[in-house]
């Protein structure tokens, strides 16, 4: 399952003209407001009708500008969660969840209980959208999309409204559609954490232009591409689950590394991606003793990146995979780190976000 | 009366190429008139269709004494489609009329209709069709019944089928047995001066009265 | 019963008949009509709109006369409908007939303003869901132009209660069977000392009305509640 | 000039004038009518509600009766505005106030639909920036309810062009000075082979409201782009 | 400018029952979603009735359910951010932004160029609502309550739907609104780091009730009340601005203890608050060396409060103040970490959030 496109569009102030390749898995759209990343998902529904260029998801042809196609928004059959919540209003809660089944074909059936119980929403069933809460609609939302049994997810911004535990309720779910059930999904966000979580592959927008795309490890551990700031930076590394130990750690293997990092709730054996921000990882050029830091790569300085500010990236080898740093230049100098220079990468377990540890894309 | 229309049309221009006096015509049905003129309607002359909104007025005070007179009159007829073949009067109209409805002007409301709901009671013809009226709210609305083809036969004034040529007289009403037609005249009490006196003087008199008989009114002596 | 006859209550029960029949009538037409004047750009919307506000613009006896040549009994549309046993001639149905297409631009004209204002954003979402172009509009749509649907019904409802031109005009009055309120107050009026009698119909036809206003302000409540989605 | 007469084209332009000031005189009140039955509960509102109906309930003969008892030269209640120099009886204006009356609950209905079809939240978003309520109307719930008004102003003006029942009962037929077109067009059908004049009367009466018409779509149409905020 | 709240309205299925006192500054509403803050919001702004309470704005009476005191919301002249944009739609953006203008006493005028400026939505003055983006909406709508002159600020998650930069071009606004203009704000979050940084109170949310309510130090500070999840938790603490260093650092005094941190744009002398994420905080037990962590506090473990998980919230007092470091137990255990501990702190100038420094609130 992939989703091809290439769109030409242009509003009065405002020209879109990009390509991008989604591969199976889940494509995030990355970019500042205004970029167009709600533009590109409603040319991809079919809501709109852009002056040119192709959609073709599977090799099927959704859109195309020079062959005058263009697939009508329900036979896309693409589950879209909109910025804005837009329930049905006249409907209850219940009634806007089931409204898709009744369009979709048969079986394959989503879980509806389980869904309810993700988000969270099972008090609200009998009500009617305008006695919810801004959050509590967001959720509805996304219940009704995925309960649509779609070809594929659209997501804009859909977790925007909710408080951190609730994110971290509601990533899971994403990842295993895109792992188990493999429905693709375009998913916009402003998150660093949220898409180097998710994300197979990674489009940087930037004015109605793609600016940078690749896997997630690539853009987000790309120095200079930071779409979206200086605190998206990060590497995305992949280790092997090991085990899980009685303290409640659970124990990584990344190239013979070892890692520790709070319990992951997975099957020793499974693979699992991480996001380390660049702004977490400290260096040392001795190894540190007597610290509460429990995870020490060794590696050599790939690069130094002085920044436009005190800061400085500096890229390391391990035998792990590539690791970003960002410390600040004084530092860089005091240490004396230089491509080549040996440095131990001191990572503290908890530091990696919740928010960036999860299951590898297969 | 708004039945009046087309010989107030020729009358009011020659009423003042003859006196001077401009002439506004107010059309409507008689009711209307008369309840515009209860209500204090700045009206000089009124002409009703029948005597009973004239005796109305009368009763009310609101006409000028001595200046009511019968302006014309006129005869009820059967009309049918143009070329239609006469009727005869008695227990074969039921059967003339078939399916078809007859059509009338309201008949216990509009002159045309009270004329006529009277002719056939006497005639004992009444009971008999009266199921089969066609009621339309005036007799211009009957006739366009007739006119048109939806309705077989229609109770009308003998002016109205005479200036429609998609209909013909089938039969006319014998004069005795309905109460004369009559379209009475009259000042309005507090409105007679000069110029309503003049306009009731010359429709009295022989031009008013030609343009009358020309369009098929008769003239009471 | 007192202070009405038989033929007052049959002129009651008769207007009742045709005005319930020709609000529920020409609801799907209307709705239709309304759809596509919001929705649709088409050759002959123009002229599509200006026959919807026809019965409104012309005198209505000139609409009865209107009626009376395209469907009288002489008419060949009045005689192909006959032969499908469609008869509006002289019958309550005409009447109803009269008071439908009489209170057609007041019903098209409120559910297209409904139409109007209607989220397309929420019609979009329906579609991403899945939902073809019909059910979108079965679903989503209808609920949510309701009000308007219950305004124009109510509009159409007392217009048809009042008709008196058009009415008269196509199928006559015929105590019984095309005689309805209107049709009996003017006849009333037209002799003198008939405004007692004609008050009582005036009133008796008010309260109908009335009735039938109160109960779809009590709908519109509740409609308004479910569109409003609290 | 050809084919209309002198007479005929002053009731054209009669007719114009009538249904300019029956419109534009009654959406000042349509709209305070409006608000008061979509926003506030007072008692008798039903009773408000009921008399905006009225027109459309009664056989326009009715109504135009009751303005005649209401507003002749005779009644109290027309004596008192003669005296502050407004005349209604057999007057254009009359013809006018007769129209306005038999449009005003298209009108009304019209705004009320659309007030209750404004988006509540913006309304508040209004008062929270320190809009009284006045403010808050003209400035949002106004400018929000532009399609209503414009529908319920073109059936006004539309009902108006056609309006004869009651206009005719209350002002009478005057050349001039009452007769408008549908009066004009009673009065030719009134006279045997009148049909052709009639027809013509009619058809400049068509097309004076088609053409008005147009110009309330192409409003419209600029009107719902600015409040969908396009 | 104080403001005094006491809340009590049933929804059905929901019951808020709720008092707290927003002295001048910013006071964070901080909840889950559905926890009652927007309906807090509504109540304060006068949008609806509670059932009962008080609402009291420096003194001055906005709602008194006992006496029957309902301020009609014109009258209060509290500028509401809603959380959703609710723009006119029928007017363009700068007829949306000067529309408050018009009802607002004279003087004291906001500048609107600066605030057009900082939303970057100058491009966009000429629109209409329905031609924005989603976070161009946002940006427009905060604008429009900045320009109104409000007494007061209510704002409801209006960062939610802005990327990381843009939110960081707006969050010093509010930081100037609390300190110069004197205009207290209230203000939804669920963002940790906006919290941090902006408020002077905390008032913690859950299920229409007061969880806790306290200075920003003392709740995000409190180990046991994290009421959006674990990675709220961080110490509050207040320093002075020392000197700017021209490698772009600049250095501040904790108490005696100097601090250094990414350029901050204030004058020296400035007294400036900092909010160190409990899990930025390693801990050692002897003074690291060779490490690019410059920040280096020595201090006395206080508690050492074990989690749930594997992790252990150590609380460790420092000559800077009370800080939080968020570890495994695992770590506690090998650095044998209890009360009466002699540690070090370590901080990295870089981890701390640019959204979580800030001035403090005068
Ligand atoms: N009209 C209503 N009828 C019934 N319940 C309501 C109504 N309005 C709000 N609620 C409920 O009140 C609770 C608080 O709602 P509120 O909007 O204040 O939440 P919130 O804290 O702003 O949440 P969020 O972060 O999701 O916006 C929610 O559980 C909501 O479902
Ligand atoms: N109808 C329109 N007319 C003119 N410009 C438009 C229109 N719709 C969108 N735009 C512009 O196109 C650009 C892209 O909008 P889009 O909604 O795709 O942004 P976005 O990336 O989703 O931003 P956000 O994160 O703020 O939601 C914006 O600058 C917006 O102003
Ligand atoms: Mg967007
Ligand atoms: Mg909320």
């Amino acid at each position: 399952m992939s989703l091809s496109v290439r769109l030409r569009h242009d509003f009065p102030g405002f020209a879109m003209d990009l390509a991008f390749e989604a591969p199976p898995g889940v494509t995030v759209l990355f970019g500042r407001s205004g970029s167009g990343k709600s533009t590109v998902m409603r040319a991809v529904a079919g809501l709109m009708r852009p002056d040119g260029g192709r959609v073709a998801l599977e090799g099927r042809t959704l859109f195309d500008g020079d062959r005058r196609i263009h697939l009508p928004p329900h036979r896309r059959r693409l589950g879209v969660i909109f910025q804005e919540a837009r329930l049905f209003p006249h409907l209850s809660v219940a009634e806007n969840l089931r409204y898709g089944a009744r369009f979709a074909p048969r079986g394959g059936a989503e879980d509806t209980a389980r869904v309810v119980e993700m988000l969270g929403i099972g008090a609200l069933l009998g009500r009617r959208p305008g006695a919810l809460s801004g959050g509590e609609k967001a959720r509805v939302a996304i219940g009704r999309a995925l309960l649509s049994r779609p070809r594929m997810i659209l997501a804009d911004e859909p977790l925007a409204a909710l408080d951190a535990p609730r994110k971290a309720e509601i990533l899971p779910y994403f990842e295993r559609l895109r792992d188990e059930a493999g429905v693709p999904v375009l998913y916009v966000s402003h998150a660093a954490e949220e898409v180097a979580r998710l994300a197979t592959t990674v489009v940087a927008l930037e004015n109605g232009r793609v600016l940078r795309q690749g896997s997630a490890a690539e853009v987000l551990g790309d120095a200079r591409v930071m779409p979206t700031g200086v605190r998206s930076a990060g590497a995305v590394i992949e280790a092997v689950l090991h085990a899980h130990h009685p303290d409640g750690l659970s124990e990584l293997d990344a190239a013979g590394i070892a890692l520790f990092l709070p319990c992951i709730d997975r099957a020793p054996g499974a693979r699992i991606r991480l996001r380390i921000a660049a702004q977490d990882v400290m260096l040392a050029t001795a190894r540190p003793q007597d610290i509460s830091a429990l995870n020490l790569l060794p590696g050599t300085v790939a690069a130094v990146l002085p920044g436009q500010g005190p800061g400085a990236m500096v890229t390391v080898d391990t035998a792990a995979g590539r690791i970003l740093a960002r410390i600040t230049g004084r530092s860089a100098r005091a240490l004396g780190l230089a491509p080549g220079v040996p440095v131990w990468a001191v990572i503290k377990s908890v530091a990696v976000a919740p928010g960036g540890i999860g299951v590898s894309p297969p | 009366a708004a039945s009046l229309k087309d010989a107030m049309d020729r009358i009011a221009p020659a009423f003042h190429e003859a006196t001077g006096h401009d002439l506004a015509v107010s059309l409507a049905g008689s009711s209307a008139l008369a309840r515009q003129i209860e209500a204090g309607a700045p009206a000089d002359v009124f002409i009703s269709a029948n005597e009973t909104w004239m005796d109305h007025l009368d009763d009310a005070g609101l006409i000028a004494a001595d200046t009511r007179f019968d302006l014309a009159g006129n005869a009820l007829v059967m009309a049918g489609p143009d070329g239609a073949a006469p009727v005869v009067l008695d227990d074969t109209l039921t059967a003339t009329l078939g399916e078809g409805k007859l059509a009338m002007a309201l008949v216990d409301a509009v002159p045309a209709g009270i004329y006529g709901k009277a002719a056939l009671s006497s005639l004992g013809l009444w009971d008999a069709v009266a199921p089969q009226v066609a009621q339309a709210d005036n007799v211009r609305a009957a006739l366009a019944l007739v006119a048109m083809g939806a309705a077989p036969l229609g109770i009308v004034y003998a002016t109205d089928a005479a200036a429609e040529p998609r209909v013909d007289v089938v039969a006319t009403f014998p004069a005795d047995s309905h109460d004369a037609i009559l379209y009475p005249a009259a000042a309005l009490a507090g409105h007679e001066g000069a110029a309503a006196a003049a306009f009731l003087d010359y429709l009295q008199g022989d031009e008013a009265g030609a343009v009358l008989t020309e369009l098929g009114f008769t003239l009471p002596q | 019963m007192g202070w009405l006859g038989p033929e007052e209550w049959a002129a009651v029960a008769l207007s009742l008949k045709v005005a319930f029949w020709a609000m529920a009538a020409s609801l799907p037409p209307g709705i239709l009509a309304a759809y596509a004047l919001a929705r649709w750009r088409f050759p002959g919307r123009q002229i599509l709109n200006g026959l919807v506000h026809l019965p409104l613009i012309l005198p209505p006896v000139v609409t009865g006369y209107l009626l009376l040549l395209a469907l009288g009994p002489q008419a060949p549309l009045g005689r192909a409908l006959e032969s499908l046993g469609l008869v509006f001639a002289f019958r309550w149905s005409g009447a109803a007939l009269a008071a439908a297409v009489m209170g057609f631009p007041l019903l098209v004209r409120a559910i297209r303003l409904s139409i109007e204002a209607v989220d397309p954003r929420l019609e979009e979402a329906s579609a991403t869901l899945g939902a073809p172009p019909w059910a979108v509009f079965a679903t989503v749509t209808l609920p949510l132009i309701l009000p308007g649907i219950l305004t124009g019904a109510i509009l159409a409802f007392a217009k048809a209660m009042g008709e008196f031109g058009a009415t008269i005009t196509f199928v006559s009055n015929i105590p019984g069977q095309t005689r309805t309120l209107p049709s009996a107050i003017y006849a009333f009026l037209q002799v003198p000392g008939g405004e007692a009698a004609a008050l009582r119909l005036v009133a008796v036809s008010v309260a109908v009305a009335m009735a039938a206003l109160l109960l779809s302000e009590v709908a519109g409540r509740w409609v308004a509640r479910r569109v409003a989605g609290a």
